[in-house]
């Protein structure tokens, strides 16, 4: 396995927590992993980048991806303000959070990572939690173990937000379609 | 010479103990080695003192020989309450009880390392910070500090200093720290009473002690003490304490909170050699400045 | 003892030499005129005056630098100052 | 082959380091938040407050006052850690000499960032490569796992009896402090065999000593020449250190330098840092093509390792280091001592100056840099700004 992924979102949806997490699941399987977020003096609402790789061997690069397998859109808004699909191959797969499934990508998967943020009331300070449901369907379409990534989110949020979390990616993991 | 000592002084014995050893670098009149002695004598030998560039880092000699009988660190400029802080830190995490002594100038404490200062304070680290105020940076030959009264000639302020001292102890107060206190050289038991009432308390600690220096001052070397304790009774150098929060004049002070009791600043301006230059208009703006100081004091007293 | 590369200084009586030396007046007691009194003791800048048993105080002359603090704190007037004959 | 007790994990790289850091049971630290290195701060606020590491945390009022505290503390006897960044690491620069100075055992992390004017927050190694003649041991991490093996390393270094000197440990701001990847940590009781307490007061009441005064200039011109010979000869005790750490980990460790691919090379990169691994990404294509080069990481900047350098290289034809910093009328940093260090040894030293300020590299350019090369395009120096 060499995947390189790019995830796409705004600053405060916790999309370089998404990375960390696929991450987090890839070393819990064995593998080697690396999450590089794009640095900048970034604000909550602005386009944020995370850089995500994950490999059966080292990963000796420390760049960011520049010809990506799997690109994620945490919020189809962005697409008014940029083009989330630079840097994605032909062949490579769009997973995209919307209510209105689009084909975009000759490859596009979707699911309504919103509806499963308010089902389990992941609300925080107005915000549909929709990072981690997103993990979910990208590990279904990766090929990353749900276990791996469910115990990466108990590690990494722990208790009940734990739970509510790792019950998301599962829901994420379950309801992602393919256009 | 011994002829001069009669033959039964020369037999006796010394009852007194040497506490910061004699024989080193400070100037002929210098108070800061008797000043050090007094500090030494109260704090004891478990004490680490932090010298930062001044006259001090001269006088506490070289890698051959130090007058110091307790550890010192020599520090940065700046940087001697953080040195502090950190010296203060490891000793509590080692269970040791001794005491953490900063022992700096004007320039090191209200200039160059104000911030540092102020930021120790305001962690309240556990240290007691003395600031021996000779008024100017006489170390590198007398050039003014924001502690340089106003009036004053120095290398930098040729014709006499147009801005007025920075008030230093009084921002120390509004640190709100435990302790804060003015000390003179000519009240040796006032300064050291202040420094037993210091070694007792927890936390940041200041005493700002006047510390007159005679090329820097342009007075006669056998004049030091008479000059510091001018600089009580005329009220230029105001003699008190603050013990968490609570303000009191000590010794002479006391008594001269009614103008008339002071005597005119004249007196001490004319001590000294760096106040020639004033014109009658700058000893009133001088005289006011005091007067206007004294009248802040009685609000603190009342409170 | 402290084992370090760089070098560290140790406590020492005349760190900067004999600075008896560095004097050109010198305060001479006159001890039929002292009262015991200690003033000289507790100003000396250099703590180069001993105090002895029975109160009587003398000066160090190895490293008294001459500032004339003693002679004008004195209240009996007890401390004259002379210039030094070298 | 021993059973090594660690586990894998994964984490960012100032988490990496605050949890080397704690492991190493410092007993002071002080620290000023600055970016990039803010979130190992917070980490390591984090685990004192938490009381899974047991010291005083000085919130310092700034980087002068934190390496001012730390020496304070160090010269007490505790084992310290400061970390900084850029502007911070300049405004403590006057403390950073005082310490290299008195030879006090300090460990600073410095997460790489360019420096002002103009602002920058992104990764260069200006900052960093600014100390060199601080009498500080300097060295570079390439991933988070070397990041977190060589803070352990450091302290070790830095206390040694031998040695005696503080340590600076690079590593790349943003690349390394905010990436996560894959790492293998040391259990507790490893570390804590590798690292035994720290032993060593400059304060002791029973023998007072004054502790940097003033020294003549005989006596000064001597300390310095001992400080010469006790930085030299810490590339010996860097070097037992690394096959020390290596025998507990189980993982290779590289003391001075590493060489990827060298032994048949014709040309050879030079780098130091993160952008070694895109550097080795793309030794990795070129060889694959055929083509014989091979990388040169310069793990350890101060000392310079000099005869490691001649050593390896030995057979080359030609060198391209390639530098995030540049000496402003003179040259790249690591181009100019590798040219030293190859002085009439016949090998060609061409220098590249790339990445700053945060300017893309990316293993292309390195294979682009190099094609040129075996093209026949040589150079004295190219800044790859277009």
């Amino acid at each position: 396995m060499k995947l390189e992924i790019i995830l796409r979102g705004r600053g405060g949806m916790g999309v370089v927590t998404a990375g960390e997490i696929l991450v987090k699941a890839a070393v819990i399987q064995g593998k080697y992993g690396q999450s590089i977020p794009s640095y900048g003096g970034e604000r909550r609402g602005a386009p944020v980048t995370s850089y995500v790789r994950l490999s059966d061997e080292p990963i000796y690069i420390h760049r960011e991806v520049y010809d990506a397998d799997v690109v994620g859109v945490f919020d189809p808004s962005l697409f008014k303000v940029m083009n989330p699909l630079e840097n994605l191959r032909d062949d490579g797969v769009l997973v995209l959070n919307t209510k209105t499934p689009v084909k975009l990508w000759k490859k596009t998967f979707y699911l309504d990572a919103v509806e499963i943020a308010e089902k389990l009331n992941l609300i925080i300070a107005g915000w549909r939690l929709v990072n981690i449901p997103m993990v979910g369907a990208i590990a279904r379409i990766t090929g990353v173990s749900l276990d791996a990534i469910h115990e990466a989110v108990i590690e990494t949020f722990g208790g009940k937000l734990g739970e509510a979390n790792a019950e998301a990616a599962k829901l994420g993991y379950e309801m992602v379609r393919e256009i | 010479m011994s002829e001069l000592v009669p033959e039964y002084i020369r037999r006796k014995k010394v009852i007194s103990q040497q506490h910061f050893f004699r024989g080193n670098a400070a100037c002929p009149g210098c108070p800061i080695p008797k000043e050090l002695e007094l500090l030494l004598e109260v704090m004891g030998k478990k004490t680490v003192l932090v010298v930062p560039a001044s006259c001090s880092t001269v006088i506490m000699g070289d890698i051959h020989g130090s007058p110091s009988q307790v550890p010192v660190i020599h520090s940065a400029f700046a940087a001697s309450a953080a040195i502090a802080s950190g010296i203060s830190r490891q000793l509590r995490m080692r269970g040791d009880d001794a005491k953490v002594v900063v022992w700096a100038g004007d320039g090191a404490t209200g200039d160059i390392g104000f911030a540092t200062v102020s930021g120790a304070a305001e962690r309240n680290e556990d240290i007691i910070y003395v600031c021996y105020d000779n008024e100017a940076f006489m170390n590198t030959g007398i050039q003014r500090s924001s502690l340089t009264p106003f009036g004053a000639w120095t290398t930098t302020t040729p014709t006499g200093k147009r801005e007025f001292k920075k008030p230093v102890p009084f921002i120390m107060i509004e640190h709100k720290i435990p302790y804060v206190a003015t000390a003179s050289i000519a009240y040796p038991f006032d300064y050291q009473a202040k420094l037993r009432k210091a070694k007792d308390i927890q936390g940041f600690r200041y005493i700002h002690l006047l510390s007159p220096c005679p090329p820097g001052w342009r007075f006669d070397s056998s004049l030091t003490i008479e000059v510091a304790k001018v600089a009580v009774e005329t009220g230029v150098w105001p003699l008190f304490e603050v013990v968490n929060g609570e303000f009191s004049l000590t010794g002479l002070s006391k008594t001269l909170l009614d103008k008339s009791k002071r005597k005119p600043v004249e007196e001490y301006l004319k001590l000294q050699g760096r106040f020639d230059k004033m014109t009658k208009d700058d000893v009133r703006a001088f005289q006011e400045a005091v007067d206007s100081m004294w009248e802040y004091i009685k609000q603190l007293v009342k409170k | 003892m402290i084992d370090y590369p760089v070098p560290i200084g140790r406590p020492k009586e005349g760190s900067a030499g004999l600075t008896g030396h560095w004097r050109v007046i010198k305060p001479v007691i006159h001890y039929d005129k002292c009262t015991k009194c200690r003033l000289c003791y507790i100003y000396c800048p250099e703590n180069t005056i001993d105090l002895l048993e029975g109160f009587d105080v003398r000066i160090d002359y190895d490293y008294c630098k001459g500032c004339g603090v003693c002679a004008q704190v004195c209240p009996a007037k007890a401390i004259e100052m002379f210039p030094e004959v070298k | 082959m021993m059973t090594v007790q660690n586990h894998v994990t994964a984490m960012v790289g100032n988490h990496a380091v605050a949890y080397a850091v704690k492991q190493a049971k410092p007993s002071v630290l002080a620290v000023f938040p600055i970016t990039p290195q803010t979130t190992m701060l917070e980490k390591l606020a984090e685990y004192i407050e938490k009381g899974e590491l047991k010291a005083e945390l000085i919130k310092v009022e700034g980087e002068h006052s934190a390496m001012a505290a730390v020496y304070g503390a160090a010269v007490a006897g505790a084992r310290v850690f400061t970390a900084t960044s850029s502007q911070g690491l300049l405004y403590m620069t006057e403390m950073v000499y005082w310490v290299g100075g008195e030879r006090v055992p300090i460990v600073n992390a410095v997460a790489t960032r360019a420096i002002a004017e103009p602002w920058s927050i992104w990764d260069d190694h200006q900052d960093f490569f600014s100390k060199r003649d601080a009498s500080w041991i300097m060295m570079m991490a390439e991933n988070v796992q070397d990041a977190y093996d060589m803070t352990l390393q450091a302290f070790r270094i830095s206390e040694d009896k031998r040695v005696l000197l503080p340590v600076m440990m690079g590593f790349d701001g943003f690349i390394l402090t905010h990436t996560m990847e894959r790492l293998m940590v040391l259990d507790d009781e490893i570390v804590d065999k590798f690292l035994p307490p720290r032993e060593f007061s400059l304060i002791d009441f029973k023998d007072p000593v004054n502790v940097g005064p003033i020294a003549a200039p005989d006596d000064y011109m001597k300390i310095k020449y001992e400080t010469m010979k006790a930085i030299n000869g810490s590339k010996a005790v860097i070097e037992e250190i690394s096959k020390d750490y290596e025998k507990i980990t189980g993982r290779k460790q590289y003391g001075l330098v590493e060489c990827y691919m060298c032994e048949d090379a014709e040309y050879v990169f030079t780098t130091s840092g993160a952008w070694t691994g895109d550097a080795r990404e793309a030794v990795r294509r070129l060889r694959n093509q055929g083509k014989k080069v091979g990388l040169l990481k310069i793990r350890v900047i101060r000392p310079f390792p000099k005869e490691r350098i001649k050593e390896v290289l030995k057979g080359v034809s030609g060198v391209v280091t390639f530098d995030r910093e540049y000496s402003f009328g003179s040259g790249g940093v690591l181009a100019t001592e590798v040219k030293a260090s190859l002085y009439n040894s016949g090998i060609e030293v061409m220098s590249v100056i790339a990445g700053i300020g945060g300017k893309d590299v990316r293993p292309s350019h390195f294979q682009r840099v190099m094609e040129d090369v075996l093209n026949g395009h040589k150079f004295e120096e190219r800044w790859l700004n277009e």
